[in-house]
């Protein structure tokens, strides 16, 4: 078969599926007699890649493989095709789906610990129903609480081929780095001058201004806050 | 940040304002010409009459926070400060305002709020007990702990953000198709491996055999069992009719099986077998010793 | 807004809608001050009508308005997507068409003596159409009844020369002890579970798949395994 007619082939599969298609399945769009090898199939790939660039879409390839994807840059007027506002997600849903996306798998626990609140039963839920996150295994102690891990749809959703596209984590900033100075400011206490600079001042830290910005508020705001 | 968190903050700020005016408003007499001014360590408990609360503006404030440590985070960053330079003694006292004013106006507090009131207190009462200098080399600062939870919520924070920054399916990249050819329907033939067609002849074959077999065994009645069977049958100590003692359904062998096991019980004494009158009804009855 | 970003725009807008647009929904991508007069939006058509020649969609005109779509003589490789992997034989329609093989000519009475069942008349149309049997005679007994035999496409397909090919019964035995993977299948059959992992599990034999490389089958590809 020549190469022009896999190209062909690949890119049609893959525009007919409106999905991902891994290796493996494009290879089974062939029959064995008529299957190239995977290098062929992955020079058709690089070469739809290549010919899609500047082009409305592009070759994209995610944890679940490759598919055809309309450019972010145009998000803007393709959103106008629909009615509806592209979904937002609450804060305690993305911060308990990030947790368990950089530290899986971990417990429901394990979220609690870090974001000092509960984590309700519904954000678990959703989260598994859009098939983000599923249950790996269950940690061997009391209770055998269930260890919860991302999913390829997850990535695939996020546009990430793997784990190790996420965004990086903030560093942690090492405790020996506890500004000894600290002691002092204990002893002492902070406190604006009448220039609304900070300046060190002897005194019980009770008996001190310490919020910069409640100087900040200036009395016209009280038209807003008060009414 | 989404729009939607960030008008969540907006009036959080504002809402903020209203918190910082009411510790005003309790300091006014002490410093009437600086209006924001020091809380003499006295705690906030009551909500000035004159001030107004824009309706739900704390519940707002609550809702907000995603729990204590993102309310002392937020304290925190207020004043441009960085976690390690947390001052206890302000942040608890910060704190402590929110929560009592949240009180104050009877919302309902997540005990996870309290619990971290708790642990300033303790904190910064630890902070201000006289160090001996000895002790100062492995006693662990106080803030450490808390410091520790700080920075971790933090780091999760700020990744549940660069998460909601994620190129996302539906909404910043759409998945491209394109109407597929027509699709014939017609579908597959099965394949069949010659060893199946063996296997189940085998099977079937096996099968038929144990069938047979199964039958022959059907038919072997118990001339015994049978016996046993009439016994029951004769129970009650009444006549019963003879012909009533066969079944017609089990065929000529369950007839002449029937019969032996009579013949059987006469010859034994276990039954008497009366006949009133010739080729007049024959009953059988147990025999009563 | 120049033509090459309204030409992505429009091509990104086809491919996101997987449906036709007319005109009057691809202006209304745009906002009132950005619109492009009509002219140009059909010269962008125009030119990823042109873009598009040689690869395996192409911009199609109808009744509803443009849409693109994959080629039709890509169909072939394409349709092998949704390809419903073909249904296992019952156990019944095995047997009969190995009676008919080995005991050849015979009647749908002769197969019921020996099953020990009626044969459904579904399982005789089904290995009539595909010509593996045929009627060859009718029977000199009340009713006429057909004789069945099995055809030179049976041969074929099973790589036989002729009926003496086929193994004996007696090689039976053999031939299962020299596929141990056989009897594995025959004791057990493989699933996949919901996380794509293969698991064994066991079943009643009706419900085995006797091939050893269905082992190999991925789970990810869900749209071959509709059974």
């Amino acid at each position: 078969m020549n190469s022009d007619l896999i190209k062909k082939i690949v890119e049609g599969a893959l525009m007919a599926a409106g999905k991902s298609l891994d290796i493996t399945q494009i290879e089974r769009l062939f029959t064995d007699d008529e299957r190239p090898p995977r290098d062929q199939i992955k020079a058709a790939l690089e070469e739809i890649d290549t010919d899609s660039r500047g082009r409305g879409f592009e070759l994209k390839q995610t944890a679940s493989g490759y598919r055809f994807q309309v450019h972010q840059e145009l998000a803007t007027w393709v959103n106008r095709l629909w009615e509806e506002k592209p979904k937002r997600y609450s804060r305690a849903m993305l911060e308990t789906l990030s947790l368990i996306a950089y530290r899986q798998p971990l417990t429901r626990g394990d979220i609690e610990v870090v974001r000092g609140v509960a984590v309700s039963s519904e954000i678990i839920k959703t989260l598994q129903e859009r098939e983000w996150i599923r249950v790996v295994g269950y940690r061997d102690v009391p209770g055998k609480p269930a260890l919860f891990a991302t999913t390829k749809q997850f990535l695939d959703y996020f546009n990430l081929k793997s784990l190790d596209d996420l965004p990086a984590l903030g560093e942690i900033k090492d405790l020996t780095e506890l500004d000894p100075a600290l002691e002092l400011t204990l002893a002492q206490g902070v406190a604006s001058n009448d220039d609304g600079e900070e300046t060190l001042v002897v005194g019980m830290p009770e008996s001190i201004e310490i919020k910069p910005e409640t100087v900040q508020v200036e009395p016209k705001d009280d038209s807003q806050t008060h009414e | 940040m989404s729009d939607q968190d960030s008008s969540i903050k907006t009036k959080t700020t504002e809402s903020n304002q209203a918190i910082n005016l009411a510790v005003s408003a309790v300091n006014a007499p002490l410093q009437e010409e600086m209006p924001f001014a020091v809380i003499q360590g006295k705690e906030l408990t009551i909500l000035p009459k004159d001030l107004y609360i824009p309706p739900d503006a704390l519940e707002v404030i609550l809702e907000a926070f995603e729990g204590p440590l993102d309310l002392l985070l937020y304290l925190i960053r207020r004043q441009n400060l960085d976690i390690l330079d947390i001052d206890v003694a302000e942040i608890t006292r910060q704190y402590l305002g929110y929560i009592e004013l949240m009180t104050s106006i009877q919302l309902e507090l997540a005990a996870e709020y309290l619990v971290m009131a708790a642990m300033l207190a303790e904190i910064k009462s630890r902070m201000l007990l006289p160090r001996q200098q000895a002790e100062e080399e492995d006693e662990e600062d106080p803030r450490a702990e808390l410091i520790k939870r700080l920075q971790e919520y933090e780091r999760f924070k700020q990744a549940a953000e660069d998460v909601d920054e994620l190129p996302r399916m539906g909404r910043d990249i759409h998945q491209a198709t394109s109407e597929a050819p027509d699709r014939d329907q017609q579908r597959p033939h099965p394949d069949v491996d010659i060893k199946e067609l063996v296997t189940a002849l085998a099977d079937v074959l096996k099968r038929s055999e144990m069938f047979e077999s199964h039958q022959v065994e059907m038919e072997k009645l118990s001339t015994r069992e049978r016996m046993s069977q009439v016994m029951e049958n004769l129970r009650d100590n009444q006549f019963v009719p003879f012909v009533a003692l066969f079944t017609l359904e089990e065929g000529r062998l369950g007839v002449v099986v029937t019969f032996l096991a009579v013949m059987e019980l006469i010859k034994e004494s276990l039954v008497e077998i009366v006949q009133s009158e010739s080729f007049g009804p024959i009953h059988v009855k147990a025999k009563t010793s």
